[in-house]
């Protein structure tokens, strides 16, 4: 069984490394991108057992995100 | 009297090497290298590229990516097909990889960490025209400073670059060992430096420019230079 | 009318209710929401010092290197040649416990803005750490949090950050401190300052778009963390150093030319203090048009526009003229300048949005104005101290000692430092654990500064007083040992909450500390930072004034660091009584309290210029340590380990831990390998000293003792980080 | 319109930082993790009236992904 963890930053908290990314995709000519917004991923592979959400939960929360300035959304794959 | 041949520094937005690579090259080759800006589209002539290290564009993405983007990397590689040697230091190195220059990947140090030490690197191949004075195997000593250090190939171009004796540094012992002990961020067989096939192009983690000085730790950044002095 | 500002908006913005009167007083009329935000963001702790201004008053900040004291961004001493090093320390406390990467970083990036705004490069970075006991939950993200924050940020910009401390200790479980300093070069007649002048002028805004970040950062640290202030996290500043680094080149780039009128960044509080100091410094008035501000988000109020702690930003007043190449500049560096105001002679700040005034307040007096407290103070009960004293013959000497080595607060820092860019600039000469400060050559010039940063906390809990004048007094004798003349000092107060006596207490004798002792050294203060309420549900930080020296090396031979040659010669300068109360050797043996060792400035002065004068005039001297936490053994194994090299020593005292151990002050370990010459200069200049060994061997042996490896004192003091990092 | 690039590393590639956060979940006392993969994702805006796929193919292979190490895939939103 694998989840998928998605992590990205919080509305209104600024990524720099984004910002760096749209500018230099004006920079190579491609006009028509509007906007960028950048996140990770975690594909989590875990026995088929038990319910393993609230672990999922737990590791995403603690380890994977920040919660101070990022969310994270977890889906089963 | 022969002309004045000219060495170049490409600096991007974020570099910051450049001014210790100015200051080494002017104290060990006596000449002054003229700076050229990342945005600039045409190189009239240059006898010796050097891309500095630092953290260009931030390193976002990943270091040395954006970079690629400038202007001044088309005529880098214009120059590096005419055959000019070209060196790239630490990010310089980055981007030289990510320009397809130079072959493989730079990614995280194995431990996560940003990197400041001295090491020993070891000479492998001491036949290219930066490395011919040195005694094959010889033992130099150069600080490192970097985050995104650890050197990737796959096995099969691995044993390409290493057949076409491309790899010029490995980090070592003081002794010569190459061994994962002496390994500072995972490099595969602890490679610190390749050139291209036609070895005019040169790439490195450490820093050179930083052991020019008797207070610093170490000057074999001195004879790395001094190395270049028949190029120019 | 309904009132706008009620009770709980006045609440919200941590204004009382004499401060509330006080507002409508100058106001002449109710304030409306954003102008109750700039009064509460410019008359918070953080911006005001309402609370230790009365104080910070008494500091001497004058002397004949001083080019400019506190007041300014940062602060300025001479040191000679037209040019001047311009220096500061911040805390960056309470962002760093939140959020500890960007909070640490911010910080990094906030002083060195301070430092650049003045014309200078930064040449050097330092921190001062202090974290919660490693057990603690929270210690081991906190550490590897900051400590990669400060590098990320020092790193990419290209600063070397070459020293510091970091120190553990539970009382700081939930405040920890981190406090950074930076230091930079600048020709003393191009010199920037923030006083606005020229009616008429533009206000340049440069730099990264407004955000929403860290509104009320200001006021957020000038009050009490709770349980629930974690909770409803404000939002959190984000660094970024690319920016950073293109500010730095553009403004310096545009320093050449003959373009700025004043400038100052955009540090706590923003778009308000920045305008508000100087139009207030130049006694002009400000007309903004906040439309032209440039936003991240969209929607963003005016309310949120002023008190925006977003980084990276620098206001600016520039010749009327001096737009274009101020723009091209910018714009070089791929920077947006955008004109936001200017400069009236209303002596007033307006606020225009979509065309309506929407804001107009008075500058003089808001700054003038502002709150200054006379807080009562109360000296503590006196802490029953400790236990009687064991009988010393019992007590195992090497095993305190490789306690003390493997232990959190004196194990080798390299886990942390090794993430700090060092050698950067290439004209680092001593970094971490090479010498006592960090020596930072001039470049291109054959002088160099020297540059430190200290505070024992348990001195200074024990004693305020006497603790601040230690951290002093050490913070001299480090600059010394490098073969530097100290000049001055910026310093950074850390403490809990001054509305209680006790801590009240604490801040005045621990400035009075800091006040005799610089007088008596002739080391002024230029610059300082205070960060108050580091304090969680009623539990106060010990009080933590930090000091950060800075001495210049006339010459590049006087530096010195902690080199050994073989079988040199090791004196002991200064007086050996073996003060062991709030040492660390009882720590050890958990005895806690006492007094810390009394300071004796004519003996620390008559010591220091011996050493000073060695460095500088003889050839004698081949290393140098001071002595301090953890006395003469603590100081030997240091030297041994930089050294890899071993010393044996010959005991005479009938107390061996107080020999050892003592951490009387004003003392240096000095490595010298000419025994007459030495021996006779010291004589001559009445200094008290002794031979209490020589370089040999592969042991730190204290003969008839103990004696420890030096691969084992290495091993030692090396892994306590590996195994708690891991 | 938003397109949403995935890069991840290529199969027998070791990403040290996957590995990081793998033995830190270990360490958590979390058992029941097998195998953990780490990715990034760019949710790119474009306007709606012409086909920008090959605008996003570009930008992910000379800027998003590294082709020597890294896939990439795109998906529309
Ligand atoms: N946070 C830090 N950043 C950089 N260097 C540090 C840090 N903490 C400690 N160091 C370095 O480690 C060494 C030992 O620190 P410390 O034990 O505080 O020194 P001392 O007590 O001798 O003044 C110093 O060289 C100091 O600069
Ligand atoms: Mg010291």
């Amino acid at each position: 069984m694998i989840f998928r963890v998605y992590v990205n930053f919080k509305d209104g908290i600024l990524d720099p490394e984004a910002e760096a990314i749209k500018q230099t995709i004006a920079n190579m000519g491609l006009k028509s991108v509007k906007n960028l917004v950048k996140g990770k991923f975690f594909d989590i592979e875990v026995g088929d057992k038990k319910n393993h959400l609230s672990e999922i939960e737990k590791i995403s929360k603690d380890l994977l995100a920040n919660p101070i300035i990022e969310n994270f959304k977890i889906v089963k794959k | 009297m022969l002309k004045e041949k000219k060495i170049s520094i490409v600096i991007f937005p974020g570099s910051n090497c450049d001014r210790d690579l100015f200051v080494a090259l002017e104290k060990c080759l006596g000449t002054k290298p003229e700076f050229i800006w990342h945005n600039c589209s045409h190189i009239k002539s240059t006898d010796m590229i050097l891309i500095p290290g630092g953290f260009s564009f931030g390193d976002y993405l990943r270091a040395g990516i954006i970079a690629t983007k400038s202007p001044a990397i088309r005529e880098v590689i214009r120059f590096s097909k005419k055959g000019v040697p070209i060196i790239g230091i630490c990010n310089g190195f980055q981007i030289l990889i990510e320009c397809g220059l130079l072959e493989g990947a730079l990614i995280k140090n194995s431990n996560q960490l940003f990197k400041c030490e001295k090491v020993n690197l070891k000479v492998i191949n001491n036949k290219t025209i930066f490395t011919k004075n040195y005694k094959l195997s010889e033992i130099i000593s150069l600080p490192i400073a970097h985050s995104q250090g650890n050197y990737f190939i796959k096995p099969d171009k691995l044993k390409k670059i290493e057949d076409n004796d491309q790899i010029i540094f490995k980090y070592s012992s003081d002794f010569g060992d190459v061994t994962e002990k002496y390994n500072p961020n995972g490099s595969v067989n602890n490679i610190a430096g390749i050139s291209n096939k036609k070895k005019n192009v040169i790439g490195l983690m450490p820093h050179p420019e930083r052991a020019i000085e008797n207070f610093h730790n170490g000057i074999d950044g001195i004879k790395f230079f001094k190395n270049l002095k028949d190029l120019i | 009318m309904k009132k706008e500002i009620t009770k709980k908006i006045l609440k919200d913005h941590n204004i009382n209710s004499e401060e509330y009167n006080m507002i409508l007083a100058i106001m002449g009329r109710e304030p409306n929401l954003l102008e109750l935000g700039i009064f509460s963001v410019m008359w918070s702790e953080h911006c005001s010092y309402k609370s230790t201004k009365k104080w910070l008053k008494t500091l001497p900040t004058t002397g004949k290197k001083v080019v400019c004291g506190p007041g300014e961004n940062a602060g300025i001493i001479d040191i000679d040649d037209n040019d001047a090093i311009v220096f500061k320390m911040e805390s960056h406390n309470h962002p760093s416990f939140i959020e500890p990467y960007q909070g640490a970083a911010t910080g990094v990036g906030g002083i060195m803005r301070d430092v650049f705004t003045m014309g200078a490069r930064p040449i050097a970075n330092l921190n001062s750490l202090r974290f919660g006991d490693p057990k603690h939950e929270k210690t081991k993200n906190l550490l590897r949090g900051v400590v990669k924050g400060i590098g990320d940020y020092g790193n990419c910009v290209g600063i070397p950050t070459v020293g510091g401390e970091c120190f553990f200790h539970e009382n700081y479980n939930n405040n920890i401190l981190v406090n950074a300093m930076s230091v930079g070069l600048v020709k003393k007649n191009k010199i920037f300052y923030s006083t606005a002048k020229g009616i008429g002028n533009p206000i340049i805004y440069v730099g990264s778009k407004t955000g929403r970040d860290g509104i009320h950062g200001a006021t957020m640290a000038s009050a009490e963390f709770s349980d629930e202030s974690e909770n409803q996290r404000p939002q959190v500043q984000v660094g970024d150093p690319f920016i950073e680094k293109l500010l730095l080149e553009s403004c310096l780039e545009l320093m050449n030319e003959d373009v700025i009128v004043a400038i100052q960044d955009m540090g706590a509080a923003g778009l308000t203090s920045s305008s508000f100091e100087m139009a207030s410094k130049g006694n002009c008035g400000v007309k903004l048009l906040l439309d032209k501000v440039p936003c991240r988000e969209t929607e963003m109020t005016p309310y949120e526009m002023m008190l925006s702690e977003t980084q990276e930003r620098m206001l600016m007043i520039i010749k009327p003229e001096k737009k274009k190449i101020t723009y091209d500049i910018f714009q070089k560096w791929g920077l947006d300048a955008v004109e936001i105001g200017k400069l009236t002679d209303s002596g007033k700040m307006e606020l225009f949005y979509n065309n309506k005034l929407v804001g107009a307040l008075p500058i003089k007096p808001l700054a003038d104005l502002s709150p200054e407290y006379d807080r009562p103070s109360i000296k503590p009960k006196k802490r029953k101290n400790y236990l009687k004293k064991k009988s010393n013959s019992k007590i195992n000497l090497e095993k305190v000692l490789k306690k003390i080595l493997s232990g959190p607060n004196h194990s080798s820092k390299s886990w942390i430092f090794n993430q700090y860019d060092s050698s950067v600039m290439g004209d680092t000469i001593f970094s971490s654990e090479m010498a006592d400060a960090a020596v930072i050559r001039i470049h291109k010039t054959n002088k160099a500064i020297s540059v430190t940063s200290d505070c024992n906390p348990i001195y200074c809990k024990s004693d305020p007083r006497r603790g601040a004048e230690i951290a002093v007094a050490e913070s001299w004798r480090n600059l010394i040992s490098t073969g530097a003349e100290p000049v001055a000092i910026t310093d950074n107060l850390n403490f809990g909450n001054p509305e209680k006596k006790e801590i009240m207490y604490e801040i005045k004798e621990s400035i009075s500390g800091i006040k005799k002792a610089c007088i008596e050294l002739d080391y002024p203060v230029v610059s300082g930072n205070v960060s108050l309420y580091n304090e969680t549900n009623g539990k106060s930080i010990f009080p933590t004034p930090v000091i950060g020296g800075v001495g210049l090396i006339k010459k590049l031979k006087y530096a010195t660091g902690f080199k050994m040659d073989d079988d040199s010669y090791i004196y002991l300068i200064g007086k050996t009584k073996g003060h062991l109360e709030s040492s660390l050797f009882y720590e050890h043996l958990k005895i806690f309290g006492g007094s810390p060792p009394k300071v004796d400035f004519k003996e620390e002065k008559k010591n220091g210029n011996f050493v000073k004068f060695l460095a500088q005039k003889t050839e004698l001297l081949i290393g140098c340590h001071d002595i301090s936490e953890g006395g003469i053994a603590l100081a030997l194994a240091e030297l041994c380990i930089a050294n890899k090299k071993g010393i044996e020593i010959t005991l005479k005292k009938n107390n061996p831990e107080k020999f050892l151990f003592g951490e009387d002050q004003s003392r240096y370990l000095l490595i010298i390998n000419k025994k007459k010459e030495f021996e006779s200069l010291a004589k001559k200049n009445n200094i008290e000293n002794e031979r209490i060994g020589f370089v040999t061997g592969a042991f730190l042996n204290f003969k008839n003792l103990f004696s420890i490896s030096v691969d084992a004192l290495l091993k030692l003091n090396s892994s306590w980080f590996k195994g708690f990092i891991k």
